[in-house]
């Protein structure tokens, strides 16, 4: 099994699960991160000062997946979140020992 | 008589006096009423509308109502209030009553333009030219009177920007906000308080059901309309961001209504007790009202508390055409009356075409719209000829007479009042906004919604939260630096919708 | 003689009045007095509690207090203003003062239900019938009194509110505060304030350190026993979730409590001041005596904000039964004084097992009931009777005497006044809860506590945050739309400890 | 003859009055202005200011504008309000002006100190001895005035606390506070206001541009240099953590102004209403000022919304030494010109080494300071002498002429008066400090200041937020138990710049 | 030596991290996320107006251990997370090819 | 490739993207965790009673790089965050199998 991590625009994340879910893929983990890269951050202004900030707010996804399916969940991935600007994000596939559901205790691509 | 005079002397002495018109406790409740109303604009609606919207919006949302707060106070000065309350600019010296209702409507439509700024045009007597003959003489100085008429005009335009937040252009808002005062509030007032057309047939409007209330949701409806929804995203998901400041404002604008309607009479009067007194009750009965339709009929059968600042506001909106014409009974009567109403309206109403194609963000149409024609005519139903404002010059008691009381074509004036404002504000609300549009966009760039407040301002509400601080202490050192002011940061503004 | 009357003319000319008993400046301060007082309790509760709750429960905290206010209105003006200044229910036409002081007391206990709905129940001269004939007839219209009074009524249980946070359920939340309005509030205001048998016995309570705080000490620590402890977790992590509404609610309680005790001569007279200016002087005495002790004996040696907040409340409470009855040394000390023996009593009294099985969330027991308790018994050590509140009607002054000013007895009046007070409301609290647990359940379920405001009114304070869209800015495309009103979510509410 | 007096008793009877000299409606006012005014510090200031500071400096920012508040009041009472307004401390009882200036001046330059505590130091007709021959006698208690000074001197403090924020000891502060008050306001106050040196020179100061912001901008400005700047980080990322609590502020900050400004007359004058109409012009054209140079000349050329409240505030400083002595149009162009002239130092004099050495935290020096210092010169140019005060006891009506109207002279006592001011102020700040660092350091650490409100007073302002509860809800049963209070966690205190 | 990362419900954190420190592990990391998957989410009312949050707020653990305690870590983690209802998450192992204390430079499982 | 995890204390941030930015690596992606370890957190008093706060807060940064760089970027990161008190945290290392930019689709080394 693999896990597929991927950084992307916040915006991006209705269309990833939506593309996800027609993979069949309904479960997955997401946080907010903060990206540094070749996207740059903004300036804001307060009491006439400005002030730079250099990261740029991105959502983490993390999606288990059986091996075999793992090049497709990329695929899939990269479509849906693809704007073709810069920043669009990243992903990366890890291999994973196991697996376990913790309600049932199953492990193996079952448990995913 | 000797004793007359000492109990006198001991009463008044002590008062001074180079004003002989002055009444020491009438104006200083006036001037405290005036500072109530004014709290209900900033913070109050400030921090109402800004708990409202999402974080994203809060920073426009606050700026947009202290500069609009600030730009009705300069035309005021320095035109309209005379426009509302001074001498009638379309009537001669000579004028007297024709028989055509035509030409008396709008010899009797709106004051001649003229500043306030001189000395004597804020110490002198206050006086509202075709309001004096029957009303007792102002014991007030002219700067008590101007200052909490503003706070009344100032107000207004805060209403209705509940309307078109969230995509009305800053530039467009700080231009609209003097033109509309001038052109539509000044009607409004003069009509109903400035002695004009419907207060000569009679029309009651305490504070403002009409001329501020149903003209904001009037204008806010039109201008919604005209401006176009909010993006899709922000009309989908308008989630406030904030209820604790949604309390703080509602909490100050209800009990600022006891200077919107107390402050009235112009006088520290019994009549400003009892108009208090009745504001709170419909406001309570309106609010209870509210709660037990959310819990009996609403989405998820429970009390809210939005529902409750709801049904708050209807409450305060309806009793205010009548604060100081029905006694108890009726203000607990048009409380629960007018929120039953305007839930019906903004549950089911809401759900049709018309209604759902204007994107009117904090239902201003409702809240103050419906709630405001609803209560003007409930006065025109309770209104309790015993409960007497004041004694007339001509030593009447001054009062209105409602249906319930024998006189059901209060009713009718009532209604005609509201038409009258309805169609007016509507038509220069529609001018304005088109002849602007002529100059510049009326809405912000799809863009910058996307982004909001950083976009629109550089600016953001929670800064050091949304910024790199709160979980890069120690980032300054190196990028947080203030940046030289001439230099834009490249590629910049890229956040949210953008990112 | 000539020249007198013209110097009357110039000062009292410019009144009018269709009401000769009003005195506009007495009507001006007492109609803003009571809006202060009203402040206090929205937004001013409102986000002092909601601030020290955790975020879960800042709606509900807020839905009770906007709720708790509009409902005592209710009643108040539909029965119970005259149940505490009215005519004495018990008591036949030609009453005469027994020999028996069981029957004088009842005889003086409460008074007879009545409405204050019509005209004239809001513009006629203001009357206490038992009070008329002690003091100088009011200036005041029945409005300015009855709305005074109401803004009093409604912020008692809102104090109390504070012992039962976080578990009482929201219907018996707005059964209860009516309830007990009518059957506790009316008799703690009837014997000390309606010129009942305490008021007959010389017992003094200048603003309600015992009709109010007191009150709401007992009724607090009474309701929260037998309403049981909050759920562990909520109790053991009872973590404030925003300092700053705690300020905002502190400032408008410090500073709107210059309405509380300097609109209760009513009179705008000089008892008025001065009991401002005490208030303020007990209260930085207070405030500071408890910032002393935090650094002294505090657990971590340091100063503290909520330290800070909780001596301002208690000077508040300590010089509200005195305020009008001290000087300005009396005031000083009597904040130190009670600030010192309250912080001795939340520090170690809470340490005692019976304390600590009763879970009064924001300890009103101590900063209310304590604070008032003491404050009125250091009212009988400190009243001076140079202070003087006004000229009786038959002319002398009335003013209290303590026992440093060789009235020892004042302090055993205060005392038997207290243990009335905590008698009847521990006895009234504990019969409506009994009565209302026969019907429904006082607390609500561990699994809605588990949740808070979300499984109770289907809101959260900071939505946006909470929710999705803080994290998901594009999300309400797709799935964020509203849902059909009728459609409950299925397996929802699965939040917080469910989740 | 009879219908006059029927008139008059129409008028004047009701009042009862034990106190002969008072008058209810000049006295409801003035509770209600200080009222207002002391708003504008708890919760104003202190949310304002807590706003604009990092999260971690928030209750720290709040417990300094609360404790400073009361320890003002605790000197006030006890000393210092003589010292400001009593008699003069440095003359014989038979002194003569002398012809040596310098005599004059110190024989006019303190008030003796003395309590307010006793009965009559309360509730007797209010008097300042060196005023009363010129001034209507006061028809208020001395509790009124003494208190509505009170709120004055205590705001102060709370101004410049802006320019010392997040460094400097709570200890220091709370020393700093009361010695100030009693050695350099009461000076400031006695020489303007208790009819000292310059006012008997005819420097003109209505409301404290003088006596209160250029004073708060020259202390604020010393205190920071010698205390020295913030640490680094805060320094350069000096991002406020919340505007709606700017906002909140920000918006009683501007209303209270109506107590501040309209209280000044002593009287519920047409003066004092044309003192409010004046502040609220001058803010308005001074906002909308700050947000067009923001739009034209600002960093990003983007209407802000700290910038409007920075025009708020110049606008609200520049007026008020002149509130009550111009008209309408000379307060709206002082609100522009002054605006116009903060803006410009902010933005360039700001970068001045000179002035970037100091950190003046909140920009006071700027916003109270400069903007305090011309606003009183420009009183000097458009003081209309038409815009009365009041008729001084002699008959001739008080007011003041500027430049403008002839009397170019103005200017330079204005000009003279603020830099008495100035040395002054600068002395006393200088000298305490300086004997305050001889027994204890200034500032925190630089340990605590890295970490900020936990370090110096065990409390986080969100603290729910930022402990586990928010990530983890259940966290509490095992280990968020409250540890006995006498066990400091071991290795404790090690978040933020430490972690 | 693996990395073991447990998506949990929030609740059981506190039992998660007793029952860790019995087999002698006291160091871990763990953050806030949001989790897709058969658990729904709830309902919001605003204005009358109803809300779906669909994510439901998760704590991810992240421990480092040997290899060779990996199973038992997951077997204890697993039992300490139960409730049996849905929801109650995953556990994923990861090889991880060195670990850095970075306060003493050392590495390899002594670092941990 | 390689994944570079690394557990940081806030302030030591700004120095590791310095030291980052030497190597090369302008990338990288961060986000707030909160560590458990033997630093210990802090106590907090509220309304005269004092709570302790167990956690430390902590900076999670994650840098994708190739497996030849990864040791160097270790021993950056181990010299920029160490101040050589308890708590400065750790960094570990694993295993890629494959990187896709988004933008672009590329994968490999070219588009870490
Ligand atoms: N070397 C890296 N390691 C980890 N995350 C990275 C790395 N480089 C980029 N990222 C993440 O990918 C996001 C997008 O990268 P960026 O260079 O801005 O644009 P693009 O992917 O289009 O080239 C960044 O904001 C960051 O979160
Ligand atoms: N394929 C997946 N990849 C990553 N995380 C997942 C995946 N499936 C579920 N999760 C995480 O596990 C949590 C629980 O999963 P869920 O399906 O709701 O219940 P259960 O684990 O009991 O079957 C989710 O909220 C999500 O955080
Ligand atoms: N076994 C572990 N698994 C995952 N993270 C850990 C582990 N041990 C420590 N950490 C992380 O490293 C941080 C620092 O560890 P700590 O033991 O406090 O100090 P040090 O690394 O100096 O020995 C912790 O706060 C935690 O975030």
């Amino acid at each position: 099994m693999v896990l597929v991590t991927a950084i992307i625009k916040p915006h991006a994340l209705d269309t990833v699960r939506e593309a996800l879910s027609y993979l069949g893929i309904a479960g997955m983990t997401i946080s907010e991160v903060k990206g540094f890269g070749r996207q740059r951050g903004h300036t804001e202004i307060y009491r006439g000062a400005e002030y730079r900030v250099e990261y740029v707010p991105k959502i983490k996804v993390e999606v288990l997946s059986s091996a075999e399916m793992a090049d497709e969940v990329v695929e899939v991935v990269t479509k849906a979140a693809r704007t073709g600007k810069i920043g669009d994000g990243k992903i990366w596939v890890t291999a994973v020992d196991s697996v376990t559901r913790i309600r049932t205790g199953e492990t193996g691509p079952g448990a995913i | 008589m000797q004793h007359l005079l000492v109990h006198l002397q001991a009463a008044a002495a002590p008062s001074f006096s180079d004003k002989p018109y002055l009444n020491t406790g009438d104006n200083a409740w006036q001037m405290t009423a005036a500072t109530f109303v004014a709290l209900m604009s900033v913070p109050g609606l400030a921090v109402l509308f800004g708990g409202l919207v999402q974080k994203k919006w809060v920073v426009n949302t606050m700026l947009m109502t202290f500069a609009g707060f600030a730009a009705v106070l300069i035309v005021w000065v320095l035109w309209a209030y005379h426009m509302g309350f001074g001498s009638p600019l379309l009537r001669g010296a000579n004028w007297k009553p024709s028989s055509d209702p035509i030409t008396n409507f709008f010899a009797n439509f709106i004051g001649r333009p003229g500043t306030t700024l001189s000395s004597t045009g804020e110490e002198a007597q206050a006086s509202i030219p075709l309001v004096n003959p029957g009303m007792p003489a102002f014991a007030l100085p002219a700067a008590s009177v101007v200052y909490f008429q503003f706070v009344f005009a100032a107000i207004t335009p805060l209403l209705f920007l509940g309307s078109v937040l969230s995509r009305i252009k800053f530039k467009v808002w700080v231009i609209f906000v003097p033109l509309w005062t001038s052109l539509a509030y000044t009607v409004n007032a003069f009509l109903l308080w400035g002695g004009g057309y419907w207060a000569q047939q009679g029309a009651g409007d305490f504070s403002g059901g009409y001329v501020i209330h149903l003209a904001a949701g009037t204008t806010g409806f039109v201008a919604a309309a005209m401006i176009g929804p909010r993006i899709k995203k922000d009309r989908e998901k308008a989630l406030p961001h904030s209820l604790p400041l949604v309390a703080i404002g509602a909490g100050i604008v209800w009990l600022g209504w006891n200077g919107f309607n107390g402050g009235d009479p112009y006088f520290a009067s019994a009549n400003a007790a009892a108009a208090i007194i009745n504001t709170n009750m419909a406001t309570a009965a309106a609010l209870l009202t509210w709660v037990l339709w959310d819990v009996f009929l609403g989405p998820a059968k429970k009390p809210t508390f939005l529902g409750a600042v709801n049904g708050m506001v209807v409450g305060l909106v309806a009793i205010t055409p009548s604060a100081g014409y029905v006694n108890g009974a009726g203000a607990l009567l048009i409380g629960a009356i007018d929120s039953t109403i305007v839930w019906m309206a903004w549950t089911y109403l809401s759900r049709a075409r018309f209604m759902k194609k204007v994107d009117d963000a904090m239902g201003v149409v409702y809240t103050h719209g419906i709630a405001g024609f609803f209560g003007g005519l409930l006065l025109g139903v309770f209104a309790d000829p015993t409960v007497v404002e004041y004694q007339s010059v001509a030593g009447s008691k001054i009062s209105l007479r409602g249906a319930l009381y024998g006189h059901p074509k209060q009713v009718l004036i009532q209604l005609l009042a509201a038409l009258t404002i309805i169609m007016w504000d509507a038509l220069v609300t529609f001018v304005i906004l088109k002849v602007i549009s002529f100059f510049t966009p009326l809405r912000m760039s799809d863009e910058d919604c996307e982004i909001g407040d950083l976009a629109v301002h550089g600016e953001e509400g929670y800064p050091e939260t949304e910024g790199v601080s709160r979980i890069l202490p120690g980032y300054g050192e190196t990028i947080g630096v203030p940046v030289p002011s001439a230099a834009p940061a490249d590629g910049s503004i890229t956040v949210g919708g953008g990112a």
